[in-house]
């Protein structure tokens, strides 16, 4: 491939855009309720499917998602998988990451959830604990901000 | 349903890295190339359709105004559709809609990425909403979650699925070898393969896509159009795309409904009853090895939670009953916005005989397929050799 | 070919949203489900416009809008450009007899992205044209001055389109920019970028516009006044300023292929009203003098005549335009569902107090209009 | 900021919202033709390029003719000269601007070219707009302004000056 010969002529450069979105009610309330460390979903008048996050509306049936429910902290492990590359805007100090879809009980999806609260540079240690079908407790962090950062990880419950 | 629409010419850069060329010219480079295919000239054209995925992935946005002057679209209307890595597929369909209604008797669809140009992975986080997620990993993590999705659900043993995904990625490689586009070119040993390097577990290197520059050019026309000009021209005879929620975790990807669907839709257009037995290509958008066994099944090739074992047994491979990916796939050729045209290209060359090297014999019917956002979205489209 | 028809509109008044983008966009169209009396999934197929670059710092802009767009397990498509493309796209896939009924959406929030001229820069080549400061402001400022220079149109002219258009715009509920303003206070405005003045710019505009198109067949068992597509029209310029006469504009293909196909002769005496681009107010002149409505060079004194004032016999952006109402890929939308309601007799306080049968909707972007499309409306 | 002052600016949000910059890093390719063309301008020459089809001489230097979609392989030295077709005179600001205005941005009609050339005018005082215009209405002819170090890019150039 051309890479192994000379590289040729490039410009290079690196771009910046701001942008500033709104949460909007729904997802202001979830993240709200994160200070009282609460989960909220919410459960739609039709299906009765639980949605995590919270919805302002089911995608299906495509009704407004007024019921807030609030989730139990634990669940089960669907998927997961190990990360352990880097690129740009992902440092060395960022990785490994052990990166899980987590069903929470009584959710009827799943959701993004990062496990740790042990040794995850130890690849067979991580194959031993994490399994599709392990149950996952949520961990939040002390001082809470009411955004995504408040839940520090996910841990195993042996 | 329209009038009938036939592919009359693709053309294909070289992919790989392409350094020496600026992105316009790679994009003429396979337009160029699609109109000495069809015999025609730019002004025997009526509409253009260009897609690349997210635009900012080069650093150009509406980058189909930069490239105006390389499609030749001078004078000439426009439609730049975009959905993701299914982009390619959803040009297909675009340009067929813009000839089966009426509008265009011929039509140039245009696929194309440079991602030496920029960073995909960086780009590709850019894609989940940034502050109910907290991505890390890019499309692999994604797949190989997927992967694990697949394997957990119907409790498939890790070594079997290890040893289908090593054929996969050998047959892919070797058939990327034939294929004079190809970016990746190796022959690879099963040990090769297993012992790669971890990328996200169970992914290891030989089972991922390469990021790769090039651009692909098909050419459309309307029934009478294509039996005048054309002697060999692919009918499309069926197309589908579906599409589930922006949410991962709403609805399972390992028995994938919009994969199911998407196919279905384009099986009841073109009356295939068993794809396995009537089909005799497919371009399946293989990025990741594992994923393959998943899309196998969803795409009605064999019955669910089966895929590893028809593999090992060889169905699928070059000379198998369902040839899949003999251009070596999206395993060994991955400029994004291109992909989905490339497996619709490589599907036209099968039915038309033009595949050379990677030519599946006496191929008639051929697959194509694109999957992409964040695994929301799949896409088809059925070319013949017979209208 | 099968005939297409506009069966309801449903705008976003273009003040600022504190709903989150999918919340935005979620409310139009179902809004317009109801208006027409179906269930989402009975709907054919869904054609979405949305931009990476304009949308809140998501890439894949179709990847988060699939759900609010309403196209869950749906035939559906995107098109990463002016919504007008989107608006054709569903046209296309109704004719061609694969589906019945299309839901087009176009959506922004203005608001939550960086200035335009930020955005519109990233349109530029990295090699040339950015480092040298194009981008859609700079490019339509050394428009205007050939305009200007070439036919002594006056700059109290463009300032006039300003005046027209935002009082207007006092009247559509959909509209972003509610002020009175005078002559002065146009010409008096910063000039930003001579000869372009602050006001003689469109704001940037959070919007959504969804429109639902259908069949003869199934138009008419939904509606009892649908709008029937007449003409369609685009056509691409060169990329480069440089190799372009910036007064000769691929409006005029456009704008021909769209006559030709709505067999219009005489556009003057044909098209009731025009809904068109002005993103810049001398472009409403410049793009008045393309689309054959006035001759070349005459577009200043045209407006002067008051032929496109509201109660003109030429109304021309009845609803305040662009300069009024911003949301950069859903503006072709917003001239077409503001087509439409003329026609249907529904647009309210601004409703025009002629019988209106046939009217033209005008989208344009890309540097000095680099890319123009014309939509011809019918009852 | 245009739009964040004046008339129609938005008010501060009073509601929720997530601040993020996306940031991204390029490497484009110039390809053959673009690295041509730079060379000339580290040689202080100001290279077009020929369609056979046409006869229409392009600035700056192209691969293909926009127009025939030929290949352009013939190559030209252009006039340093030329005259101004239009002009912009920025005095705002925005996000990622190129730089500090007020600055001129012109279409360049170099002699004998039958494309012009997109680039800024400089070289006087431009305090006030009204200043500007009376000088730029003075103007017949531009000559182009070297940088003293050339970096292989469109800014060797460093402007236009009236003759």
């Amino acid at each position: 491939m051309a890479q192994e010969k000379e590289q040729p002529k490039t410009m290079r450069d690196v771009l910046v855009l701001p942008f500033e979105m709104a949460l909007g009610p729904t997802w202001t309330k979830f993240f709200e309720a994160f200070k009282d460390e609460k989960i909220l979903g919410t459960r739609c008048s039709q299906c009765k499917r639980v949605l995590l996050p919270a919805r302002p509306f089911c995608p299906r049936c495509f009704e407004p998602m007024e019921e807030w429910v609030e989730m139990p902290q634990e669940g089960t492990i669907v998927t997961w998988s190990y990360v352990n590359y880097t690129y740009f805007g992902v440092t060395e100090d960022m990785i490994p990451v052990v990166v899980a879809g987590v069903k929470l009980d009584g959710a009827d999806c799943s959701w993004r959830a990062r496990i740790r609260g042990f040794d995850i540079k130890d690849l067979d240690l991580v194959n031993k604990k994490v399994k599709v079908g392990a149950r996952v407790r949520l961990v939040w962090r002390k001082e809470k901000k009411g955004n995504i950062d408040d839940i520090e990880y996910w841990e195993i419950i042996e | 349903m329209g009038r009938a629409v036939a592919v009359i010419g693709t053309g294909q850069t070289k992919h790989g890295r392409r350094d020496d060329v600026c992105y316009p010219d790679l994009i003429r480079e396979a337009v160029k190339a699609a109109m000495k295919d069809a015999r025609i000239a730019p002004q025997d054209i009526d509409a253009v359709v260009y897609g690349s995925m997210p635009s900012m992935m080069e650093g150009v946005a509406f980058n189909h105004l930069y490239f105006s002057e390389a499609l030749r679209s001078l004078g000439k209307p426009m439609l730049r559709s975009e959905t993701c890595g299914s982009t390619g597929q959803s040009l297909a369909h675009t340009g067929y809609y813009w000839v089966a209604g009426g509008m265009a008797e011929t039509v140039l669809v245009v696929g194309s990425e440079k991602q030496h140009e920029g960073d995909a992975q960086a780009t590709m986080s850019t894609i989940p909403e940034p502050f109910l997620h907290r991505t890390i990993g890019g499309a692999p993590a994604a797949f190989s979650m997927q992967a694990r999705e697949y394997m957990g659900h119907y409790k498939i043993d890790e070594d079997k699925a290890r040893e289908a995904a090593a054929i996969i990625s050998i047959d892919c490689h070797e058939g990327g070898y034939l294929n004079p586009y190809a970016h990746i070119k190796v022959r690879l040993s099963k040990k090769e393969v297993k012992e790669a390097r971890v990328i996200t577990y169970p992914v290891r290197l030989w089972d991922v896509c390469p990021s790769s520059d090039g651009a692909c050019a098909v050419i459309m026309a309307a029934e009478e159009r294509a039996k005048k000009i054309c002697d060999r021209p692919a009918w499309i005879k069926g197309i589908g795309f579906r599409g589930e929620e922006y949410f991962m975790g709403d609805s399972s990807k390992a028995v994938w409904r919009s994969a199911i669907e998407a196919s279905q839709e384009a099986y009841k257009q073109a009356g295939i009853k068993n794809p396995r037995k009537e089909i005799d290509v497919a371009e399946i958008y293989n990025p990741f090895t594992y994923q393959e066994l998943m899309f196998l099944e969803c795409l009605g090739f064999c019955p669910p939670g089966e895929a590893a074992d028809h593999v090992i047994k060889g169905v699928f491979s070059p000379r198998g009953e369902l040839a899949c990916n003999p251009s070596g796939g999206v395993l060994c050729t991955n400029p994004i916005g291109a992909t989905g045209l490339i497996r619709l290209a490589e599907a036209v060359l099968q039915v038309t005989g033009k595949a050379g090297p990677h030519q599946v014999d006496g191929a008639r019917i051929a697959f194509s397929h694109a999957m992409g956002g964040a695994q929301q979205f799949n896409a088809v489209t059925i070319v013949s050799s017979e209208l | 070919m099968r005939k297409v028809a506009i069966v309801e509109v449903q705008q976003t008044p273009g003040s600022e949203s504190s709903l989150n983008l999918m919340e935005f966009t979620y409310k139009p169209v179902k809004e317009l489900l109801d208006k027409v009396g179906m269930r989402r999934d009975e709907v054919d197929t869904y054609i979405a416009a949305s931009s990476d670059v304009f949308h809140s710092g998501m890439s894949c802009a179709n990847a988060f809008d699939f759900d609010a767009v309403g196209a869950f397990m749906k035939p559906a498509s995107r098109q990463e450009a002016d919504s007008m493309w989107a608006f054709h796209y569903g046209c296309l896939r109704i004719m061609s007899g694969h589906h019945d009924t299309a839901l087009v959406v176009g959506l922004i929030k203005g608001s939550e992205n960086a200035d335009n001229d930020t955005i519109t820069s990233c349109f530029a080549d990295p090699f040339y044209l950015r480092p040298v400061g194009i981008q859609e402001t700079t490019a339509a400022a050394m428009q205007m001055r050939v305009y200007l220079d070439r036919y002594g149109i006056t700059e109290e002219q463009c300032a006039r389109v300003v005046v027209k258009n935002l009082g207007n715009a006092l009247y559509n509920p959909y509209a972003h920019i509610k002020k009175r303003v005078r002559v002065e206070d146009v010409l008096d405005s910063e000039r930003i970028c001579d000869p372009l003045k602050a006001m003689e710019c469109a704001p940037k505009s959070d919007g959504v516009c969804a429109v639902f198109l259908a069949s003869e067949e199934k138009a008419k068992k939904l509606t009892d006044k649908p709008v029937w597509l007449k003409g369609y029209g685009c056509a691409m310029d060169t990329f480069y300023l440089g190799d372009r006469d910036l007064l000769n504009t691929q409006l005029k293909t456009a704008s021909k292929n769209a006559y030709s196909m709505a067999g219009i002769v005489d556009p003057k005496k044909e098209i009731d009203v025009a809904e068109i681009c002005e993103s810049y107010a001398y472009q409403e002149l410049l793009w008045c003098e393309q689309l054959g409505l006035c001759g070349e060079g005459e577009g200043g004194r045209y407006m002067e005549s008051g032929a496109t004032q509201i109660e003109g016999p030429f109304p021309v952006n009845p609803s305040g335009g662009v300069l009024a109402m911003n949301p950069y890929i859903p503006r072709g939308l917003y001239r077409i569902a503001e087509c439409a309601l003329q026609i249907k007799g529904k647009a309210g306080e601004h409703q025009l107090d002629k019988k209106v049968k046939t009217a033209l909707a005008h989208s344009a972007y890309g540097f000095a209009g680099q890319c123009h499309s014309v939509t011809i409306l019918g009852s | 900021m245009k739009m964040q002052s004046g008339e129609f600016a938005f008010p501060p949000k009073e509601y929720k919202v997530g601040k993020k910059d996306t940031v991204l890093p390029y490497n484009w390719a110039l390809g053959q033709t673009w690295i041509k063309f730079f060379e000339g301008l580290k040689r202080e020459v100001i290279l077009g390029t020929k369609c056979t089809g046409c006869n229409k001489t392009y600035v700056p230097a192209r691969t293909f003719c926009p127009g025939c979609y030929r290949d352009m392989d013939e190559w030209v030295e252009l006039s340093q000269e030329g005259s101004i077709e239009t002009w912009c005179l920025v005095n705002y600001t925005y996000f990622n601007q190129i730089k500090d205005p007020p600055y001129i941005i012109a279409q360049i009609r170099l002699s004998g070219c039958d494309t012009s050339l997109t680039h800024f005018i400089d070289g006087f005082d431009m305090a006030s707009v009204q200043t500007v215009k009376e000088t730029m209405q003075k103007i017949r002819k531009v000559k182009a302004v070297w940088s003293k170090e050339k970096n292989g890019n469109i800014y060797d150039i460093q402007y236009f000056a009236p003759l």
